[in-house]
């Protein structure tokens, strides 16, 4: 697929990410986050120039000099506007004001209402798979605005009918089970993976096709998810990035081509 | 009153059964020169506080020195998981204590302001089932935000990297600052490792640099490439290679066993282990 | 997207009965320009919650603007007590809500993370029996610390004044930033008046001096000398003149009422202010 | 006096300060507080060089360049070794580790247990004399290892059998109290004024004279004191500043001499 769009999985959803960010937008960027901030700078650089994002470790604000780097990379402090301290960072994520309109996350696991895992696969004191841990992300799915999940692998293992750990609260049990149980409205508005795009069908919360990559089937996202994906009619093909998105974004946002060795 | 100390002074006051905290971020200014005296003194039964981290609580747990670990976040980014710490979480042999964010923080500064505990919004995660100890319910009014209560978290020593130190204890960051600044507040006992000295006269002319001022600060030790394999700020970059050959090694009992054999207890402390890997210079120097 | 503002519009959005806090400390970095502009519109019935300061809250109280005041230090220092603060508390003609460092520091920062209220330790000092709703009792087990719960603090509009900033709205302080960042967190709406603008350019080559990035500012006023006659750090010092002046004046009430008339209400905005006193320059200019 | 001394009232307050403080030490210092500046600096001159001290508002650390200036003056950055925030510092004042050892305050009002007043004389609803305000003052008396209160002006109304208004504890009631409270133990060490210095009997807590000033008698302390001071036998004669104090006061700590244009 990735010959098909002439870019690789991380810079098609790099562009996919940033055409649904808008201008004076704040965001937070995580830790091991090349497409986050490829989606940040792309979008600044094209119809955003006030979306403004910072580094969650690192505290540097609209890092960019063309390179991407880990996030918590010093030498993110010779391009970016101000330094933040982390424990003051973590003061600023609200509640009912929401100061971040987004956050961007991956997973290993994520369930049919959005809710996401990155502390283990199987039971917590006895697991399949350990992951990293929690950090920021139950604080970003939680309290920004929306938040999109980036599945470069779309897998039944990593699309789960429920989530084995949930430290990264979706739409929980669907509905208005969010909004019930005190969290501020909002919650996952896009999942992009290697076969589509998916959003929440506004009522049950459960997830939904919005686009399929070219050449992708309905059925073959069937066959690699975890649970019933909602279809609505037939999806549309994903609007393959434009000459002029990746332009920008091989010469002035990933100069360095960190986004064409990945996957 | 010089605060430096060599390093096995340093480490000297780490006890069997306390609780060590790890500052940096991921592949940042990790203690690892600290981390490695420990394992070659043998120091058991420790309860680890680890910031967002890599080889540090890794080498650690894998050395067999962690009774029980926080897990903020663990983590070999580009290279996979933790190898010591996802074979010990799946095996079982270490125990746990799942933490966020706001939970460390408020906890170490709860701990830093020496209240009980401190408050943090309810994010109806799976956290508290795992880990009720440090997520606690709060009674809540009707119509107030829900919360929950983390205890306040006060390692016995912290141990930090930086960049440069003076005599006195003021220690110079390059990079950004992370947990250490809070964790240095609510630690009982702070030692720093830096890559140089420099004089007081320095500390004073680039006074914008000391974000931890002396007076939060037990021990300094002299440890040149001491966040070795991982960044330090302007002086050195992550050793990919060495990282990988960390996490392969680490696949097997033997060769990991090697491994620290190697870099670690072959190594009498950081001067040694500079020559181990080379006696690679400064990138600044 | 220009957050720069004339004057008149960025005080528009203050509303009879907000409450509105201020910067700077004592004699640093009142938002001198911005009060002034209240006193202009005649804006009444504020509750104020001010950084420890002197003539801005001073002056806000002697214009009649302010209904209740937080006092955590109002204090004209070697100019003695807060002239028109001091009449209004001891006549009785305003509200005080007495308040300490701890409290308003525990409440902003609860404002900050919209949690209903911070924790702070329990002082045994008789601020709670004159100000019960800012200092709360907190049910405690045996032998734990006692605390006091104290209310979020979230303000309608903070008023800071910052030596530069660009048109994005990143500020610059060339100086200590004392409560202004967290005052900035937790309100709804910030206003900060900057000696001048500087292009965005300036700011990233600077970027260490912005303590607030744009994204916490909503407007930012032009007003060279806006902290006058207070300082603003690098441009201007205290006018020690000015400041006994208006202690002088604010003795008698005719004689204060001539120095609003000829300081504020004569003088259209900033520039006007900055011809009356006599178009100094800025001293790094 | 002060010509008795060849000094100022501020300066020989300075000395007899700086004499009490200890090197290793670590210390807070509020707004307005020229004595408390040039006590820590000359202590660090003389036998307690790497004492440390910081501006409470201004942040900075060890300002020293031989000018007494404003603690929150921004031109003390110049001359610091570090800059610490704000709210930063106010989490440092802690309870049982007590991170400050000791801090140095003024007061409107001085009460026989060392409780003290910056609010108001009279009611605070309607009061006679209304005072600048708590700020720091309630945390540096009640968590300071030690605490120090400098009154420049010995009098009736400012030395008082309780005071009006209590925003810096020191022994609350005298006895136990302080603790029974549960504040931690410490509270006020020494008082100093114009006429003498003081500290507290360690049993009921109540303020008793420690010496007088050269020419001072004890009658003269009584009459201008609204409670029974305490004495002990025939008091000593505070010793006077040295020439070597003084001197380095003068040349390396003040060399403006805000302290000689003070009272």
């Amino acid at each position: 697929m990735s010959t098909d769009l002439h870019c690789t999985t991380s810079e098609l959803l790099s562009v996919l990410l940033a055409r649904d960010l808008c201008d004076g937008e704040k965001a937070i960027v995580g830790t091991n986050s090349d497409v986050q901030v490829a989606a940040c700078n792309l979008a600044r650089n094209m119809h955003a120039p006030t979306l403004w994002w910072v580094s969650g470790p690192g505290g540097m604000v609209n890092a960019d000099d063309g390179v991407i780097r880990p996030t918590a990379d010093h030498r993110n402090l010779a391009c970016c506007e101000a330094v933040m301290d982390l424990p003051q960072m973590i003061d600023f994520i609200d509640w009912e004001i929401h100061f971040f309109d987004f956050a961007i996350l991956g997973a290993l696991q994520i369930d049919r209402f959005g809710n996401i895992n990155t502390v283990c696969v199987g039971p917590h004191s006895k697991p399949k798979l350990r992951g990293p841990g929690t950090v920021g992300i139950a604080a970003l799915t939680a309290l920004s605005k929306r938040f999109y999940v980036v599945m470069p692998k779309h897998h039944r293992g990593a699309f789960v009918e429920r989530v084995d750990f949930l430290n990264g609260p979706g739409h929980l049990d669907g509905g208005t089970t969010r909004t019930d149980r005190g969290l501020p409205a909002g919650g996952p508005k896009l999942v992009v993976s290697n076969l589509g795009v998916f959003d929440f069908e506004p009522s049950t919360k459960r997830m939904r096709i919005i686009s399929l990559h070219p050449g992708v089937t309905v059925d073959q996202v069937q066959a690699n998810t975890g649970f019933e994906m909602l279809v609505e009619g037939a999806p549309p093909v994903t609007m393959a990035p434009t000459a002029e998105e990746m332009q920008i974004l091989r010469q002035k946002v990933d100069s360095t081509g960190v986004l064409r060795s990945a996957a | 009153m010089s605060k430096i100390k060599s390093i096995s002074e340093a480490i000297d006051v780490i006890k069997p059964g306390m609780t060590v905290a790890t500052g940096g971020w991921i592949f940042n200014a990790q203690p690892m020169a600290l981390v490695r005296e420990i394992v070659r003194k043998e120091i058991k039964h420790l309860t680890l506080i680890p910031a967002p981290g890599s080889i540090a609580p890794d080498m650690l747990i894998g050395a067999g020195a962690v009774k029980t670990t926080g897990c903020i976040f663990i983590s070999f980014e580009q290279f996979g998981l933790a190898p010591n710490f996802r074979k010990a979480a799946e095996t079982g042999s270490i125990g746990i204590l799942e933490m966020d964010g706001p939970a460390i923080a408020g906890g170490l500064r709860a701990g830093a302001c020496d209240l009980p505990y401190g408050l943090i919004p309810d994010m109806c995660t799976d956290l508290p089932d795992v880990n009720p100890e440090y997520y606690q319910p709060v009674q809540s009014a009707p119509g107030e935000r829900r919360m929950l209560k983390v205890p306040a978290i006060k390692p016995d020593v912290v141990l930090l990297h930086a960049q440069q130190a003076d005599e006195l204890g003021n220690v110079q960051y390059r990079a950004p600052v992370f947990f250490d600044i809070l964790m240095a507040q609510a630690a009982r006992h702070v030692i720093v490792s830096v890559d140089r000295i420099v004089s007081h006269e320095t500390v004073r002319k680039s006074h914008a640099l000391t974000r931890l001022p002396s007076a939060f600060v037990d021990a300094v030790v002299e440890a040149p490439f001491g966040a070795h394999p991982t960044v330090s700020a302007g002086f050195y970059d992550l050793d990919e290679k060495h990282i990988a050959d960390y996490v392969k090694a680490s696949a097997d009992a033997s060769a990991f066993d090697e491994y620290l054999s190697s870099y670690v207890r072959k190594c009498a402390g950081p001067a040694e282990y500079h020559k181990k890997i080379g006696s690679p210079a400064f990138l600044d120097a």
